[in-house]
């Protein structure tokens, strides 16, 4: 694989790799990135700014080799809503999840489909059933429900 | 020659399911496609919000008609992380043999499902009778034939039925003799290698980059299977290779999946051998605190994830499942264009559709 | 006694006994009606029309027991089927005997099913086109003749039809019109699609199975059924002619459309292909038919190939020409069920690239052996 | 990419030919095809099937914790009017709409419930598939049954009969019960930790009027919750001991709350509700039954 992997990333003596990604993800963007933890072995969670997901996902994939994206999920609480994106690296055996935060009357964030492609659907159904809406998505189009629904059914306020 | 739009789908024998694959053809030869899902949309999510969490367990199996107990599984492992309860051993020894028979029978109904497309009624009604096998041990084990509502919160539903030791050994034994006829069967007949070699070819790049997970992803070059890389459960204990083959041709999907086969039936028996004896379930809590579980596990068809939110009460939040499925169907166009209309069942037959949990 | 004096005689003696009534009859009557009636009783006892009406007896007779054969031939499909499969197969209709009743029951429930034309459909090629199928196919039927005595003959001494064997071949690739007829017609794009596949494939594959009729043809040096199998007295052309009756195997496979050449069908991509948009006994007809083409297939590889009636004589020329027509379709069937479907390019592939060749290879060797003074 | 072996495919086709004319021979002359002829040959069920729904009526406690476990809904509560057991409630099931998971087997307290192995349950009218009590009734299935959870015998609680006495507190070899006052009562109460208790049954021996009895408890694998009783609105009108399933609850008379009646007698006392915890099988009717929100149950609605 050509991708920078996570071993190549400058290294201090001691660190596990859960660390070390924290650490380049914590330089690299010292405003936009906090609250890295480690939750457990492979598991490493971060809170991003909304305005900051698309560098940052790009210096994931392009830096830190985090080759797949593997999930993103929607989450409405009662003042926010969340993102939450799954990323994994295959080399380094890393899950990285990255919370990213909308407030309620504006749910939008930056797609990130033209990083990785599997991400294409996965925002779609998030905006199908959460309604969060994903900037400069190729399709954002309804894909599980039908183009005429008017709701999104995932969200709290809506009852059956 | 004209180009024309033709529907493969809703109601189609290809589709194995309810979805439409809208082609565009040439003549023969596909310009375009563009899968369209959500036929299967029964708010699966949406449905568990309201339900405790031992209620959602049977929910679950409703998932995948292949492999339920993958995906009830995988909902158990998601909220024990949650809830942080521990799982007796001797649990997790038999859901992991469990796990691997489902797969031997998600695998061999995959391979049914394929040969029925590729024509081969052979090789569908062999492949159906020998999951009969691995059907009828889950039967004896779960109480079910399809929906087995087997594993629990902190456990798993039953302990072994009596003689089931030798049985299964009785049929993984079976298994690995009817192995090697179906290569003969498959692999020994020109007509199905023309039809697989070279077929929906799937690059290394594309792969990774379109989502592509299980069985697919392993086709195409990239050694990756959460049970060694990641290992959940008892899996570091087994003694297991990674099947991957460097084409992602339909023909390398076809082996990898019958090497999994392989591998799975050495899984069962290190797992009937290795199985401590003990207490297979703990009391379960009723509700969960607030925070958020993660399970992640090897599916048949490929990575499956559950994300439970939950917020102190007895009823998840929120539960998120990323179906693997999901992110390969979004792949198919790019697999698809250029090939004939007859490989359209090929490749997607290869890539193990399974609307239930596509859709959700 | 053949099948021509067997349905003269017949006929004859039905003529003699209506005649009498007639006669009797037209005593009754006016002059002028007396000379009417005994004209029209007089030309019915001619010998030209009882030929005639014999000839007309005699294809019904063949094709009835032919029909009888394709019956047969449906029970050993379903039935061969499943036991390859590893199921039983026909069961219940009629336990006694094997399930062979299950052929009619289907028969009588797709009798009873309503026929639906589609609003959009061509209906007049919508329903001209399984009468073209069907009536090509039973057509062939009638000039193939299980023994010496048992066939179509104009004459008492037992003179078949000079050219049977071409016109069987003729009447063979007439299917593909009705086919690509009854595609188009249907207004669907899977119909359409297995139309143009069906008619691509059978002519690509009519070339090399005429071939290697040709050689057999040339070696027995006639288009006569009762020349041909008499021409295989010595050795069955299947030695000589081994590549040509495999390619003409092949080639019959791909004619009655089974897998692995079941393009125009193809299940899995085209539905039901060419036959989507037909239900009830229409698609019962076509079902048949496919049942009549195999055992007509069989018969042609019987009498071109397997040396047609010829056997100890212990059994009956009829059965031995029967058993040699069931062991061909029945490896036909145990094929089909053994291997998945070809795409169509590489169906058409296999067909120019290699057939084509094998096929003039085969009438090569037939000239050779021919011009040597073998046969 | 690195060259790859494909398998030789000699013969064309000769291969899978040879495989299925083994499996013909097989099964044409040899033996039998696979195929199970249904109505005359069945499959062997093993005896964990799920099948139709089994109730004895005499295990029975009514308690419907059947009916909140299941995920679907369709079990329900039925007045039944036995002639041998008087008037109970018994679970009733919707075949047509039962996902035959189980859960109501698995969370029975009394062990009452079972799934049987009946599977042909068709009918050709919707309404006959709504089975009452009596239709899944069969008190003898139990004993043919091999119940995989544990039992055990514990010490049960009869608090009507109990003077507080402390024998049995001072009898326990385990020294798993704890002599608890009852609040606004002048009565001590005996509380059994089930969980360290191993059935030495000293206490019931020594107990003088027989208050403790030993009964068979089958372990659970589902926390059920429990009611709490808020002592101020309690009415002591003993609607929740009336409904309690499990006769856990009793009512226990507070002295000194009795009113001065006009002639300058003493009335009765106040009662208030009590709980005997190892009988309850959190199945929430008392927290239903209770109109003073006396009684609060995290996690069961009204």
């Amino acid at each position: 694989m050509e991708a920078v992997s996570i071993e190549k990333a400058p290294s201090r003596i001691g660190e596990n790799p859960e660390q070390r990604v924290l650490r380049a993800l914590a330089e690299s963007f010292p405003k936009t990135v906090s609250d890295g933890a480690r939750l457990r072995p492979g598991l490493v969670r971060a809170k991003v700014d909304r305005s900051d997901i698309f560098r940052v996902c790009r210096v994931l994939k392009d830096n830190l080799g985090f080759e797949h994206l593997t999930m993103i999920s929607a989450v409405e609480y009662d003042d926010r809503f969340e993102i939450v994106y799954h990323i994994a690296s295959y080399q380094s055996k890393l899950l990285l999840e990255l919370i990213s935060t909308t407030p309620k009357d504006d749910p939008t964030v930056d797609s990130i489909s033209s990083i990785w492609g599997g991400a294409n659907w996965q925002e779609r159904e998030s905006y199908d059933l959460m309604g969060i809406v994903f900037r400069s998505h190729p399709k954002l189009e309804r894909i599980l429900l039908p183009k005429d629904v008017l709701y999104h059914p995932l969200r709290k306020d809506f009852k059956g | 020659m004209a180009e024309m739009w033709i529907n493969m789908g809703p109601q189609h024998p290809m589709t194995h399911g309810l979805w439409n694959l809208r082609v565009k053809v040439d003549g023969e030869t596909i310009v375009d496609a563009e899968p369209e899902v959500g036929y299967l949309h029964r708010g699966i999510e949406k449905i568990c919000e309201g339900l405790t969490y031992p209620q959602i367990i049977p929910i679950t199996d409703r998932l995948c008609y292949g492999s339920s107990l993958t995906w009830s599984h995988l909902y158990c492992q998601s909220v024990e992380d949650l809830m942080g309860v521990e799982v007796p051993e001797r649990a997790e020894y038999i859901r992991v043999m469990a796990i691997e028979m489902q797969r031997i029978a998600s695998h061999l109904m995959w391979l049914a499902a394929y040969a029925g497309d590729l024509g081969m009624s052979v090789g569908f009604t062999y492949t159906m009778r020998d999951r009969e096998v691995f059907v009828d041990l889950l039967q004896a084990l779960t109480g079910s034939r399809l929906t087995y509502n087997y594993p629990r919160i902190g456990g798993v539903a039953h302990d072994l039925p009596p003689n089931f030791d030798r049985d299964s050994i009785r049929a993984v034994d079976y298994m690995e003799g009817r192995l090697k006829e179906y290569e003969d069967l498959f692999e020994g007949s020109k007509i199905f290698m023309m039809r697989n070699v070279g077929i929906g070819l799937l690059r290394k790049e594309d792969a990774l980059n379109l989502g592509v997970t299980g069985p697919s992803l392993r086709a195409s070059g990239v050694s990756y299977d959460l049970r060694k890389d990641m290992p959940y459960s008892v899996y570091p204990e087994m003694d297991f290779e990674v099947a991957t083959l460097d084409d992602g041709d339909c023909y390398a999907r076809y082996r990898v999946r019958m090497d999994e086969m392989w591998e799975s039936c050495k899984i069962v028996r290190q797992a009937l051998q290795k199985m401590p004896k003990g207490r297979w379930r703990m009391v379960s809590p009723r509700n969960a605190p607030a925070g958020t579980g993660l399970g992640r596990v090897e599916d048949p068809r490929g990575e499956a994830v559950m994300y439970v939110v939950g917020d102190g009460s007895d009823k998840p939040y929120r539960l998120k499942i990323r179906s693997p499925i999901f992110v390969t169907v979004s792949a198919a166009p790019k697999i698809l264009v250029g090939y004939k209309l007859a490989d359209v069942v090929a490749i997607m037959g290869g890539l193990d559709m399974c609307i239930g949990e596509n859709d959700r | 006694m053949n099948l021509f004096e067997f349905c003269y005689g017949i006929l004859h003696w039905l003529v003699d006994l209506v005649n009498n009534l007639w006669y009797w009859l037209g005593d009754f009557l006016p002059w002028y009606f007396g000379d009417f009636f005994t004209a029209v009783g007089d030309f019915a006892a001619s010998d030209g029309h009882l030929t005639f009406m014999t000839i007309l007896l005699e294809s019904v007779v063949i094709i009835v027991v032919a029909l009888i054969n394709v019956l047969n031939f449906l029970w050993i499909f379903r039935k061969l089927s499943g036991r390859i499969l590893d199921f039983y197969g026909p069961y219940y209709v009629g336990y006694r005997i094997g399930g062979w009743l299950q052929n009619l029951a289907d028969g009588m429930k797709l009798f009873i099913k309503e026929i639906i034309v589609p609003t959009k459909a061509d209906r007049l090629g919508f329903l001209l086109a399984p009468v073209i199928f069907v009536a090509s196919s039973l057509v062939i039927l009638s000039v193939i003749p299980l023994s010496v005595n048992f066939g179509l003959s104009t004459n008492e001494s037992g003179e078949y039809v000079s050219a049977g064997a071409l016109f069987a071949l003729a009447a063979f690739s007439i299917a593909p019109f009705a086919i690509l007829l009854a595609g188009w017609s249907s207004n669907n794009k899977y119909t359409l699609i297995g139309g143009m596949r069906s008619a691509a494939q059978m002519m690509s594959y009519e070339i090399p199975l005429i071939l290697c009729a040709a050689s057999v043809f040339l070696l027995a040096g006639s288009f006569n059924f009762v020349d041909i199998v008499d021409a295989q007295h010595d050795v069955w052309f299947l030695i000589p002619l081994f590549i040509g009756f495999v390619v003409f195997l092949i080639c019959l496979i791909a004619e009655v459309e089974i897998i692995p050449f079941d393009l125009p069908e193809a299940e899995a991509e085209l539905v039901e292909g060419w036959t989507t948009e037909y239900g009830g006994m229409r698609f019962g007809l076509f079902y048949m038919t496919t049942a009549v083409r195999s055992y007509a297939g069989g018969a042609l590889a019987t009498a071109f190939f397997l040396g047609g009636w010829q056997g100890p004589s212990f059994i009956p020329d009829e059965i031995w020409f029967l058993i040699k027509a069931y062991i061909v379709y029945t490896v036909f069937m145990w094929l089909t069920w053994s291997v998945p479907r070809v795409r169509i390019d590489q169906m058409l592939g296999l067909g120019w690239k290699r057939l084509l060749p094998l096929a003039m290879l085969n009438l090569l060797i037939a000239a050779a052996l021919k011009s040597g003074g073998w046969f | 990419m690195a060259e790859r072996k494909l398998p030789k495919s000699t013969g064309i086709v000769l291969k899978p030919m040879k495989r299925t004319g083994k499996q013909l021979l097989r099964t044409l002359i040899f033996g039998k095809p696979n195929t199970v002829l249904y109505p005359e040959q069945k499959l062997d069920l093993p005896q964990i099937y799920r099948g139709k729904q089994v109730l004895d009526f005499k295990k029975c406690i009514g308690c419907g914790n059947c009916v909140t476990v299941c995920p679907n809904d369709c079990m329900w509560l039925e007045k039944v009017d036995d002639p041998e057991l008087g008037k109970i409630e018994r679970p009733g099931v919707d075949i047509g709409r039962c996902l035959f998971c189980g859960l109501c087997a698995e969370v029975c307290p009394t062990v009452a419930l079972h799934m049987s192995t009946a599977y042909e349950l068709a009918n050709s009218e919707r309404g006959k598939l709504r089975l009452s009590p009596m239709d899944i009734r069969d008190d003898a299935f139990g004993s043919t049954f091999v119940e995989e959870r544990q039992k055990r015998m514990l010490p049960t609680l009869d608090l009507s009969k109990c003077t507080g006495c402390e024998k049995c507190a001072g009898e326990c070899p385990e020294m798993c019960i704890a002599m608890m006052p009852v609040d606004r009562t002048d009565r001590n109460k005996p509380e059994i930790n089930l969980a360290k208790c191993k059935s030495h049954a000293k206490c019931v021996a020594v107990c003088p009027e027989k208050a403790l009895t030993m009964t068979e408890v089958y372990e659970s694998y589902f926390e059920m919750p429990e009611p709490k009783l808020i002592l101020d609105n309690c009415s002591g009108c003993g609607a929740c001991a009336r409904k309690c399933p499990s006769n856990a609850i009793y009512m226990l008379e507070m002295p000194g709350t009795e009113k001065t009646l006009k002639g300058g007698k003493k009335g009765k006392p106040k009662k208030r509700a009590v709980f005997v915890f190892e009988k309850c099988v959190g199945c929430g009717r008392c927290y239903q039954a209770c109109k003073f929100d006396a009684i609060e149950i995290p996690g069961v609605e009204k």
